[in-house]
């Protein structure tokens, strides 16, 4: 796949079509692929990555490089492509400026989930069916696939392309995913044990504001959170309310756009399952205002700056589920 | 007026009594109309003031034939025919309720009439 | 540094008697900025609007709270009081301590607990105040009246009167409206034509009065005083400037086989025509569906015929824009299509009618020439049912849940006239209630009875039948008689319900203004503010707001005109400025706050920004139109940036009130 | 669900109405001499959709043990759709709430329209009746912001 990827940037860069390509890069480690532009081939030869570690969505990075001189050429996963589809509709991206190649993604790999399973110093990892093979410094290491694969991908909503001009290989299909039992299984869980899910989860959080900054629908030019006249403002954690007035404001602002694209919790450090307070946001407005994915498409209006007459009461929530 | 058995019809027919403007299109529109001592209206308006033993006693229960044009007419969505069919099937369900009774069958058998019918005459008649 | 004044108003005995006003002049005195601190018996009387005053100039104040009455009550009066001693009116807040503390409270000391607790929370908010002025907006001097029947040519007329340009914009190729197909009009009995034409021809005649006819309105912008409309003028093949409406080409005309729906299909016109004897404009007009020169290429008699070279095979639709002050919607109404209404086999028999196509067969200029004839076989009818209520007050399913109002009446005229002109015709109403509330309408429905024996019956027609001998079997219950009735009727008449233009939906659309579920216009009260809609500017006139018949019409036209005219009137209109703003320098031109905007206030430019780097970039961001934001904050909510912001509700206002009072 | 047995608690209630029609209201129950509780303070906003989460999680943040909004009744909105967004957002704000385990009762929405003094007086009195039951806001409260 990098191989085909890298020669059809070389094609569109040769051609005059564009004349940068963002994609990926290595970082550090095996596993620390980063997000970057390349400008000629060489730069592609020399430090173009995509491989199964190869997770990060690069829409959001298209706010700033469309608004560039130039064409670019950007590779989306199938994921990639709803954030994208949904900052166009939030008139961030410039989609004249952007040429975009539809990748197709099984899922990608989580280095701190292969970690956390104690193999340590991985050099590379191989999927083979079910299992992973990881090389690490110590020998050779196997485990099922389930284990080593990220949240986000194991629980995956769609692997259609919503938008592109071309694609690689096969478009998929949206997929029946389970995305929503976790959410549904701490709805039945009584307000107490919720609380202190939530408290022993939140109280993790050390703002150091990585799930606002990977987010493509945290695109704000300025947060209110960084912002002294929004009377909100806290940058660094005083204590636990302020996790929650965080994680709260910003699942309230993101709701309706969020396109459960999972960058939130695969980025956090302190692995808070922060996509759980987006999907109970898009489970509710699924089942309140009738189904809805953001990014779906450029046109339609998102749940929260829409109505209709005959919507539910709030009340609904006081008379529903577990107390 | 008796509330428990005004309830007992309310609840098993469904209808709300109270929607009628008393426009009388079911009664107009009702094909067993001259055979009926009390009407389709009436039969509304007497449930709604609570009036059912009255009707329960009265012939007219068994005349109605479910046909539905009053449900279908009426402007205003009030259903008598499940009025009717609630008062006949509050008078069946007292003890001897029963219109018909399995001994009364073979009497009224005879070549033409449709097997259907007697099924149905059964369903209808009884508790 | 903020200078605050704190004034606190005994209300006599009203908030005195159970709040502790020096209580809490003395709790406020220590707040932070308050620099006087006043109790006084009546701060409302002009001496305690005096003390304000001299209060705001000796200490050099800078906001001032008042602890007195709703703001709803008195904010008006203190703004103004302190916009007499030059404090701007906004720096003013109102804690309202008298509807929301002292009435309602009976202990002494928790009332004043409370009242200190309200105070310092107006005063947390005083001090993010900020000196707003109110924009001023022209008013363009011209009006726009869509619909040109009798409540759109009242309306105009009267606002035409006022010395205003007015526009009247009909879809039809003429004015005139329902009531130019009526035949007489009750309770008087004169014919709508000889009522109506007159005013037609004065309506073309003023030339202030300005006719679109066979055109629509197709996009409404802008705001009260100030709206940009684009109306279509649909083709209508004919040059309206040089066509004299001599009629020749309808003579001429070979296609004659074109349902005329003036008469409500009951007879034929020719594909160029003029919809009516007194149309206005009086100007053909070309019916592209029938005619063969546009349908195949071959005939142009019309073209030949014409003198004058009035007609334009290859004209075009055509777009005009104009702007205008107020607006007034007059759109009308229609009876119902009557497809649900099977059982009065409407569909099956020619005989079985509406009400207003019996108008029109009664009518002089209808099919039969005034002759009332059975339309299956032009014979003489005997025997006439009237149908009341067919659609109306239903179930939602089935028709319309409100009373359509006129049927009731035009039931009996349409019976009275038959048995004065047709003694032998025997005429059956069928009613449910008859209502006639109105001047001298229930005498009129009493002489049809008493003096034309009418049969009204109570009861309602279950079905009618079309029998071979071609009369019509009639089955109907009499209620008070308590039997089910046969009558073989000649014809049946059907009172169909009446319902908004479906055009109306729409337009409300454009105008954002309300509608109710049945799509009558909303008016902005229902007693006080009947012609007005709860958008500034939007006027309402006629059967569009609600069933109506023509007197009420041409009152409430008359009614919206004088609303139109008293903003007309006006060179300027005062805006709100608690209006929305944005803060270009954080807005992320997302348009969410456009979206739930519901005055589309909110429009957004692409501007070039210089960036903390020292480039520059071009962003989209939002602003708001003070003239047209009418401040309800839904935008503010909206906005994830915080950009959008509420002036004198702001994000930091609110919050400071906030942690007063949990504090 | 833990029950405050507490009768001298006396729970903070901040309650945002809409200054058309529930501001009214509240005037109005004034005007008819209506009781409810002292606890009860009111912000004025012009519509309920002005009501961002925001405040709502700042009074908790502060010490309110319980927030009400009152709105026009849907359909009545003064600014034509104000209430419908608000309704659409409380709803949602109120789930998340009641996600993240915060007691329901503490959060409110109820239509009050002008002519409603009644209303307002009984829900207020119904809902400080009910946050009162549920004792102290201890789950979403910022602990420095503690009264003494």
């Amino acid at each position: 796949m990098q191989e085909a990827m890298i020669s059809k940037a070389k094609a569109l860069l040769a051609d005059g079509t564009v004349t940068r390509v963002i994609g990926w890069k290595r970082g550090e480690f095996v596993y620390d692929v980063t997000p970057a532009v390349f400008e000629s081939a060489q730069e592609l030869d020399e430090g173009f990555v995509y491989d199964d570690f190869t997770a990060a969505n690069v829409s959001k990075y298209l706010i700033k490089e469309s608004r560039k001189e130039g064409k670019i050429l950007c590779f989306l996963k199938p994921c990639d492509t709803y954030s994208f589809n949904q900052l166009i509709k939030e008139h961030r991206i410039i989609r004249e400026n952007v040429y975009i190649v539809g990748i197709p993604s099984d899922g990608k790999l989580d280095a701190e989930k292969i970690k956390s399973k104690g193999i340590t110093g991985i050099l590379s990892a191989q999927r083979d069916g079910d299992t992973v093979k990881v090389e690490t410094l110590y020998g050779i290491e196997t485990l099922p696939l389930a284990d080593a694969m990220l949240e986000k991908c194991l629980s995956c909503k769609s692997k259609k392309h919503v938008i592109y001009d071309e694609l690689i290989g096969e478009d998929g299909e949206v997929i029946d995913s389970d995305r929503f039992d976790m959410v549904e299984k701490l709805e039945n869980m009584t307000a107490e044990e919720r609380f202190e899910f939530w408290r022993s989860e939140l109280s993790k959080c050390i703002r150091c504001n990585a799930c606002r900054n990977v987010c493509p629908a945290c695109s704000c030019e300025k947060c209110v959170f960084d912002n002294p006249q929004s009377g909100v403002e806290n940058k660094a954690p005083a204590d636990s309310f302020e996790e929650n007035m965080f994680h709260i404001i910003r699942a309230f602002h993101v709701a309706g756009r969020c396109t459960d694209c999972g960058e939130c919790s695969r980025v956090c450090p302190q692995n808070i399952p922060l996509h759980l307070l987006n999907r109970k946001f898009i489970k509710d407005i699924n089942s309140l205002y009738g189904e809805y994915q953001a990014g779906e498409d450029t046109t339609s209006r998102s749940p929260l700056t829409n109505y209709d007459t005959e919507d539910c009461e709030p009340k609904i929530v006081h008379e529903r589920g577990v107390e | 007026m008796n509330k428990y058995l005004k309830e007992q019809v309310l609840r098993s027919s469904g209808a709300n009594v109270l929607k009628c403007m008393r426009c009388g299109k079911c009664s107009a529109t009702c094909p067993s109309y001259d055979e009926m001592e009390y009407h389709p209206h009436q039969f509304v308006y007497m449930v709604e003031k609570g009036d059912i033993e009255t009707l329960m006693k009265s012939e007219s229960i068994y005349k109605c034939l479910t046909c539905f044009a009053c449900v279908d007419r009426c402007p205003r969505g009030v259903e008598p025919a499940k009025v009717v069919e609630a008062v006949r099937l509050a008078a069946e369900r007292q003890q001897g309720g029963d219109r018909l009774v399995p001994t009364d069958i073979p009497e009224l058998l005879d070549d033409e009439l449709p097997q259907q019918a007697i099924v149905t005459a059964f369903r209808k008649y009884t508790k | 540094m903020q200078r605050i004044g704190v004034f606190v108003c005994h209300c006599g005995t009203n908030i005195a008697a159970t709040v502790d006003v020096k209580a809490v002049a003395e709790a406020l005195s220590h707040e932070p900025g308050v620099v006087v601190s006043q109790d006084y018996q009546y701060m409302c009387s002009e001496s305690g609007q005096n003390l304000v005053k001299d209060a705001i100039k000796e200490h050099k104040l800078t906001g001032i709270v008042i602890c007195s009455c709703s703001p709803r009550m008195h904010e008006n009066t203190f703004r103004k009081a302190a916009a007499a001693a030059g404090l701007n009116p906004y720096l003013v807040e109102i804690a309202n301590v008298r509807e929301q503390c002292s009435w309602i409270h009976k202990d002494i000391a928790t009332a004043t607990d409370k009242a200190v607790i309200l105070g310092k929370a107006a005063v947390a908010k005083v001090h993010l105040n900020a000196p707003l002025t109110s924009m001023e907006s022209p008013v363009v001097k011209r009006a726009l009246v869509i619909g040109g029947g009798i409540a759109g040519i009242q309306t105009a007329l009267d606002i035409a009167e006022a010395g205003f340009d007015v526009d009247i914009v009909e879809k039809q190729p003429t004015i005139g409206g329902k009531m130019a197909q009526i035949d007489k009009t009750f309770p008087t009995l004169d014919c709508a034509a000889c009522i109506l034409t007159p005013k037609m021809v004065e309506a073309a005649q003023n030339e202030k009065i300005h006719i679109h006819s066979f055109s629509e309105v197709t996009d409404v912008k802008g705001f009260v005083g100030n709206f940009t409309v684009t109306i279509k003028k649909k083709a209508r093949y004919v040059d309206e400037t040089k066509c004299t409406g001599c009629g020749l080409c309808t003579e001429k005309c070979p296609m004659k086989k074109v349902p005329n729906e003036f008469n409500m299909g009951l007879d034929n016109r020719t594909a160029i025509y003029i919809p009516f004897a007194q149309a206005v404009p009086k100007v053909a007009t070309i019916d592209p569906n029938y005619c063969l020169m546009m349908k195949t290429g071959k005939c142009g008699v019309c073209s030949k015929m014409c003198s004058v070279g009035a007609i334009d095979y290859k004209q075009q639709d055509q777009l005009i824009e104009e702007k205008y002050g107020a607006i007034v919607v007059a759109t009308g109404f229609n009876p119902i299509k009557l497809d649900k209404f099977d059982e009065f086999a409407y569909s099956h028999s020619p005989d079985v009618v509406t009400s207003l196509e019996l108008e029109r067969l009664m009518n002089a200029a209808g099919p039969n020439g005034g002759t009332l004839l059975r339309p299956s076989d032009k014979k003489h009818p005997h025997t006439i049912v009237f149908v009341q209520c067919v659609g109306s007050r239903c179930d939602d399913e089935k028709g319309k849940p409100y009373c359509s109002k006129i049927c009731c009446m035009y039931t009996a005229k349409h019976a009275m006239l038959i048995r004065e002109k047709y003694p032998d015709t025997e005429v059956y109403v069928f009613y449910i209630d008859v209502r006639t509330p109105g001047k001298n309408f229930d005498e009129f429905y009493r002489r049809a009875v008493e003096q034309y024996n009418v049969h009204y019956i109570k009861g309602m027609v279950g079905k009618v039948t079309p029998k071979s001998d071609g009369q019509l079997d009639v089955q109907a219950s009499d209620l008070l008689a308590n039997e089910q009735l046969h009558i073989n009727a000649d014809m049946v008449v059907l009172a169909a319900a009446i319902e908004p233009d479906k055009t109306a939906r729409p337009l409300a659309t454009m105008l954002t203004t309300q509608m109710d579920t049945n799509d009558f216009f909303t008016e902005a009260h229902p007693k006080l503010r009947p012609v007005e809609s709860a958008t500034a500017g939007i006027f309402l006139s006629g059967a569009c707001q609600g069933p109506k018949d023509i007197p009420e019409t041409v009152a409430q036209a008359s009614a919206a005109a004088a609303k139109a005219i008293g903003l007309l009137c006006k060179n300027s209109i005062t805006c709100n400025p608690c209006v929305a703003q944005s803060d270009e320098l954080m807005c992320n031109g997302c348009s969410s706050c456009e979206k739930v905007c519901p005055y589309g206030a909110i429009t957004y430019t692409d501007k070039e920004f210089r960036m903390p780097d020292r480039t520059t970039a071009i962003r989209r961001v939002a602003s708001v139109n003070p003239a047209v934001c009418q401040g309800c904050g839904a935008c503010t909510v909206a906005c994830p940036s915080g950009a959008m912001d509420l002036k004198g509700f702001s994000n930091s206002q609110i919050m400071a009130e906030v942690d007063a009072i949990c504090k | 669900m833990q029950v405050n047995d507490n009768k001298d608690f006396q729970p903070t209630i901040v309650a945002f109405c809409c200054n058309w029609c529930s501001y009214a209201g509240a005037d109005l129950s004034g005007t008819n001499r209506l009781n409810y509780p002292t606890n009860v303070k009111i912000i004025r906003v012009p519509c309920s959709c002005r009501v961002n989460p925001m405040f709502i999680l700042r009074a908790f943040q502060r010490g309110a043990d319980g927030v009400i909004i009152c709105g026009c009744h849907p359909g009545d909105c003064h600014y034509t759709s104000g209430n419908y967004y608000a309704r659409r957002r409380m709803t949602l704000l109120f789930s998340m709430l009641d996600y993240l385990g915060i007691e329901r009762d503490r959060t409110r929405v109820e239509w009050v329209s002008a002519a409603e003094g009644q209303k307002f007086a009984k829900t207020m009195n119904e809902f400080t009746e009910a946050v009162r039951k549920l004792g102290p806001n201890r789950r979403l409260e910022d602990l420095r912001c503690r009264k003494q």
